[in-house]
């Protein structure tokens, strides 16, 4: 699993040194929580914050994921990749991951700034963490198989937000449920969000290297 | 003994076929030159045979079984070159093998490999990294990022892949095709040590190529929906 | 050298000698069923105990419901039969039958929509049930637009049929949404454990609605295959002829 | 036989993973995923107080309270344990009756009041004429109405 | 003037065939008012739709401005379009019309379908309406000098980008206030609007071209 | 007489020159191939001669004037062509080419042009396009979008740019790099009557070329930070 592996390092690598996709999302997030803070005002600001904090969030995150791929199918490095002899499933996981500790940790680490500018309390503070935390890769995941359905498609970003959308909302209904609620509403959420999770990284990696393989072929 | 062959291969692009019923047959230690005018398909074989590409029907066949088959190990034994480079603009010449040597640790660690004597990974794959960049010429620039390097700079990098490790099956596509004199002749060179080693080459080319020993295939356009090669 | 070009079709082919054998049954059916289902529902029923005449609505948006879970099931199936047996004839089923899919599931939203509303008093709520069906609709929109995004459509193809082995999982949450959450849709009436909650004199135009859906969904999809398949043999001769 | 081992592997990593999902959906299922709360468990929670909830249960029998010049009413919604009280001046629903399940949306007032601004009827899956209807309830096998699972 | 009107001609096409980026916007902006309305829940939408839509709107277009040179530089094409008879500035003001009309003006008629959505009032949609006409030409002005400074990104330009964000803010916040206030403000604000565009379009053009020749050379 | 001329050319990259103290001198009706190894320069000198790059000393002079002084004729004079193509993959061949043209319009306009006969500027460009597509052979390919194009078929479609009117300057770096036999004789083809009819080509190359009555020139690769050419 050296393959993977390297991968994994060169994307963090290329995050960091290119800086330009990683900074991208964090800087937007922080961008649009001030924005919002702006545009709401701090009376309305209370009830709304949490799902406010977690739909620009997950906007962030989708942000960059329609050119996942993209700079890799047209350099040729997709085609090396899917000529290596490790499966290319290993690849995905190791690319998504790579991608979302790139973009989802910074992005995690400016959460508590954005919270005191939402004026989040403490406790939905935290909820929000722990529901970012594991909605995210989630989240990732299918992004990534929307990108990679339309990688070489006519409108590919349209579409791919088009496939996109149905499959997220359930995550983010969660997501932002389990920022809001109670306690026992939290822990359901988090289950929840915890078995999609799991449901994602059993399907996504093999559904989106069968789709990347279509698309070199 | 063939070692590589296929028969009847159809590939179809867009509406029509680009290639139809072709057959090819190679043993071990030979070098096949393709040729064949510009859209012949050329490119499309090649992917074919790197098993990118599933054909429409005919068979592909290693040793007798077939590389869709067999798609691991297929991949394992085959090194392939595209027209893109496929390397990351950012990262430097040796930070792009560096990154190509890992992909096949996996492989030659499964596989009897060249350079097995000891060390760590890191330090085998470092030395065959540091040998491939001296032998394609690399060396004074290989801490340059390869977005500012000459376009025979990159390909020479990305040429570079086939010294990271012994593999059966060269697919390269007009590998030549920027490359100044002295860049032809390691890659002949390179080709011919190959092929003596035992190992397969198909290689992709216009206009006159330096490879000894080399048996030529032509493609020929397909009129009226058919396509045929001429060995 | 014609005939192996034809091989891709030679099996679709010979299936769509079967589907023209079938294609008069299946007319006449749709148009008997209809007939009956129609009469049955709008005249030969009762009205219901509670919900009086609007419960006949139930008559096209529950069979309209059931095909659209039913049909994407099978483009489900025909997608897994095409990425691993590369079943030529499955690519095409699934062609065909997506936007029929699309159709039912857009009438089950509307016929729904038209009965929440003096019903439940209202058009639409955010429940499981409701969500659910719209994902789906989603996922039939996504499907029909990948299927022709790429210039390539063994390209299409492939993608499509991939996303709709991953949108299978919004099968069962729909079908189950019911027993799962508080919905404001109400619970299963006929496919139950214990038995139908609908009484016979209802039950039965229901089902004959349902199996009149069934044969005019065979009927379209037999009929768009056949002209699919008449245009990829056209445009395949074409390209040949352009060629030379 | 290398890679048919690891193909295997990978679906049988995949086929855990879906099996984890599985079990974590039904620890949630467990607590049941909401579109409405029931009396007994806005009672249990008084943080909901002034905060918009829905809420689900039954129209109490006799509890319906209209007055005659403006529409809405005044009722109780309840699960058969607790039950509470509800006042609305919209337009109710067709199937808004005693006895009928309801998902009433709006806020819980300090007085203990749930002020709704909307009243949605949730209705049963059982279905049969007038005539049988009655049929069953002279014979005494009529079950009502049940507040939803 | 036929090679900038070619250019703008061909930005459109390009838009509207492959959709990639434009339509995207739009896309973006269906989507991610479709997430708040499920994240913040009916009940507690009323309140704040107008500021989020705007909010919304505004990332939208921002989205892809990072990259509105980057295609073309790579794929040579900047090169022939620095090397054509008619001033590079003039090019510049062609791509960000084109980029403009295929972003903008879709994510306008969005607008009200998503104002629908969000249960904003006919005052807020129409005053949303105005200051997105007014501040967004200005965004893409401002955006595309970002982007240019960074094409070919040594850090050094990358810093300088960094720059040009903070002039994004005022104008931010001074539509935020059109949209949102009583009239008299609108009234301000939109004149604050105006001119902000009228120094966007003195000065952007000549800056983006000389980015954009110091990227090639 | 030169009409085309540099002196003293020097070009910084990254740390140190590639070209330094470089001069030429091109008649009117000379065609001039740059020869070196890779990274030598070529590309380079090519974006120099094109006005892309400012050299860090030395002047770089069309009929005695300098060329970035008067940029824009400069521009309208030339024709330049990178190892990148400049093609948009999501058009079709025409549609790029059309582009291309209408890019000129405002020059042809301007400047004494050889279709200045009558017509709408549609008609004109559409007229030339129609011929461009046909003396590079892909008339029957102008249809598909580039993207699907073969490697050979995208750097016809971006030569047929030269068809499109008649500039002073061709500027062409390794045109013939992925062209087939009749690619590479119709381009030879090209240059020599854009020779004859009195125009300048200076042409990047590795290989031989079939380009007759060329003068070669070559880029030495600088030593210890000197470097020179060899005429
Ligand atoms: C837009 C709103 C609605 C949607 C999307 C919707 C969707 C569905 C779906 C997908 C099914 C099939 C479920 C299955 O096969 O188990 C179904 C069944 C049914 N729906 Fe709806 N529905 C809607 C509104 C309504 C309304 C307002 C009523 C009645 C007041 C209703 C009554 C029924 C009944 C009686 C069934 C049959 C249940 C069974 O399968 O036994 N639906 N609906
Ligand atoms: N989607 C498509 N629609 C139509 N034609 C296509 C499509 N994809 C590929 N083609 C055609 O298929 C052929 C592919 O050729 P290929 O790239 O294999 O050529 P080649 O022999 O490598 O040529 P070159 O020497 O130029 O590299 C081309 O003629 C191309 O136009
Ligand atoms: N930013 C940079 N830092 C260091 N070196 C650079 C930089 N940019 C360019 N170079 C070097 O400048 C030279 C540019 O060469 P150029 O592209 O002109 O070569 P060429 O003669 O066209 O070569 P080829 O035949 O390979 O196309 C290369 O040696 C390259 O490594
Ligand atoms: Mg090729
Ligand atoms: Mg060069």
């Amino acid at each position: 699993m050296t393959g993977p592996l390297a991968l994994f390092r060169r994307d963090l690598r290329l995050a960091l040194r290119h800086g330009s996709d990683a900074l991208a999302v964090v800087a937007f997030f922080a961008f649009s929580a001030v924005l919002f803070a702006f545009a709401i005002g701090p009376e309305q600001l209370g009830g709304v914050a949490a799902g406010a904090a977690w739909v620009i969030a997950l906007l962030s995150v989708l942000l960059s994921l329609d050119r996942l791929f993209q700079a890799d199918y047209e350099d040729g490095s997709l085609d090396q990749l899917a000529l290596a002899p490790a499966p290319l499933a290993a690849f995905v996981v190791a690319k998504l991951a790579a991608h979302w500790l790139a973009t989802a940790i910074p992005l995690l680490f400016a959460v508590p700034a954005i919270a005191l500018l939402l004026r989040l309390d403490h406790d939905a503070l935290g909820a929000l963490l722990v529901s970012l935390a594991l909605g995210t890769p989630t989240l990732v995941i299918l992004g990534a198989i929307g990108a990679a359905l339309t990688l070489g498609a006519r409108r590919g970003s349209v579409l791919q937000a088009l496939l996109v959308l149905p499959l997220e909302v359930p995550v983010l209904v969660f997501g932002a449920g389990a920022a809001f609620g109670d306690p026992e509403t939290i822990e359901t959420a988090v289950t929840v969000l915890g078995a999609m999770l799991m449901a994602a990284l059993a399907v996504g990696p093999a559904a989106i290297s069968a789709a990347l393989r279509a698309a070199l072929s | 003994m063939s070692e590589f062959e296929g028969t009847d291969v159809s590939v179809p692009r867009g509406e029509r076929l680009v290639l139809a019923n072709l057959r090819f047959c190679l043993a071990r230690g030979e070098v096949l030159v393709l040729r064949g005018a510009n859209g012949a398909g050329k490119s499309t074989l090649l992917r074919v045979m790197a098993g990118l590409v599933r054909p429409q029907s005919g068979t592909v066949m290693w040793r007798g079984r077939g590389i869709f088959a067999e798609a691991d190990a297929h991949r394992a034994r085959l090194r392939y070159l595209g027209h893109n480079d496929g390397l990351k603009a950012a990262l430097t010449a040796r930070e792009n093998l560096e990154f190509a040597a890992s992909l096949d640790e996996s492989a030659s660690l499964d596989k009897t490999s060249s350079f097995n004597e000891s060390g760590s990974l890191d330090k085998i794959s470092l030395g065959v990294v540091e040998d491939a960049l001296a032998r394609w010429g690399l060396a004074r620039i290989a801490e340059t990022p390869t977005r500012w390097l000459s376009a025979g700079q990159r390909r020479r990098t990305a040429l570079a892949r086939l010294s990271l490790a012994p593999r059966a099956l060269w697919l390269l596509d007009e590998p030549a095709s920027v490359l100044d004199a002295e860049g032809v002749e390691r890659l002949s060179e390179a080709v011919g040590v190959h092929a003596a080693s035992g190992g397969i080459a198909v290689v992709a080319a216009h206009g006159a190529v330096a490879l000894r020993g080399a048996r030529e295939m032509t493609i020929v356009t397909p009129e009226g929906g058919t396509a045929g090669a001429s060995p | 050298m014609a005939t192996r070009n034809l091989h891709r079709f030679a099996n679709p082919a010979r299936f769509m000698r079967l589907a023209g054998a079938a294609l008069p049954w299946c007319a006449g059916a749709t148009a008997v069923l209809f007939a009956a289902g129609l009469y049955l529902a709008i005249l030969a029923s009762p009205p219901d105990y509670q919900q009086g005449e609007t419960v006949r609505i139930m008559y096209v948006h529950v069979p309209a419901a059931w095909m659209a879970l039913f049909v994407y099931v099978s483009i489900a199936a025909a997608s897994l039969a095409a990425i691993v047996w590369r079943h030529p004839l499955a690519e095409l089923y699934a062609k065909a039958a997506s936007p029929i899919g699309a159709i039912f599931t857009l009438l089950a939203l509307v016929t729904g929509s038209l009965w929440g509303q003096p019903m439940w008093g209202t058009w639409w709520v955010w429940d499981a049930r409701l969500t659910s069906v719209l994902v789906l609709f989603f996922l039939y929109l996504g499907h029909i637009a990948l299927m022709d995004a790429f210039d390539d459509t063994a390209r299409g193809a492939r993608a499509a049929a991939i996303l709709a082995l991953v949108g299978v999982v919004n099968v069962p949450v729909i079908k189950f949404s019911v027993d799962w959450w508080h919905t404001l849709h109400q619970p299963a009436s006929v496919l139950r454990l214990d038995g139908p909650a609908i009484h016979p004199s209802m039950l039965a135009p229901l089902l004959v609605m349902a199996a009149a859906f069934t044969s005019f969904g065979a009927l379209v999809v037999i009929l768009r295959l056949e002209t699919e398949i008449a245009r990829r043999r056209a445009r395949r001769l074409a390209a040949e002829g352009a060629g030379g | 036989m290398t890679p048919k081992r690891r193909r295997l592997t990978l679906a049988l990593v995949a086929l855990v993973m879906l099996a984890c999902a599985a079990a974590l959906m039904l620890r949630a299922l467990e607590r049941n995923i909401v579109f409405f709360v029931t009396p007994t468990e806005l009672a249990a929670e008084n943080s909901r107080i002034n905060q918009r909830v829905r809420l689900g249960g039954l129209v109490e029998e006799g509890s319906v309270l209209r007055s005659a010049d403006a529409p809405g009413a005044a009722f109780f919604v309840t699960d058969g344990v607790a039950r509470v009280g509800v006042s609305y001046s919209g337009i109710l629903p067709d199937l808004f009756r005693e006895g009928q399940g309801v998902v009433v949306e709006g806020v819980l007032g300090m007085d203990g009041v749930f002020v709704a601004d909307r009243v949605l009827a949730k209705h049963d899956e059982t279905y049969m004429p007038p005539e049988v209807a009655e049929a069953l309830k002279r014979a005494g096998q009529w079950r009502g109405a049940e507040p939803a699972p």
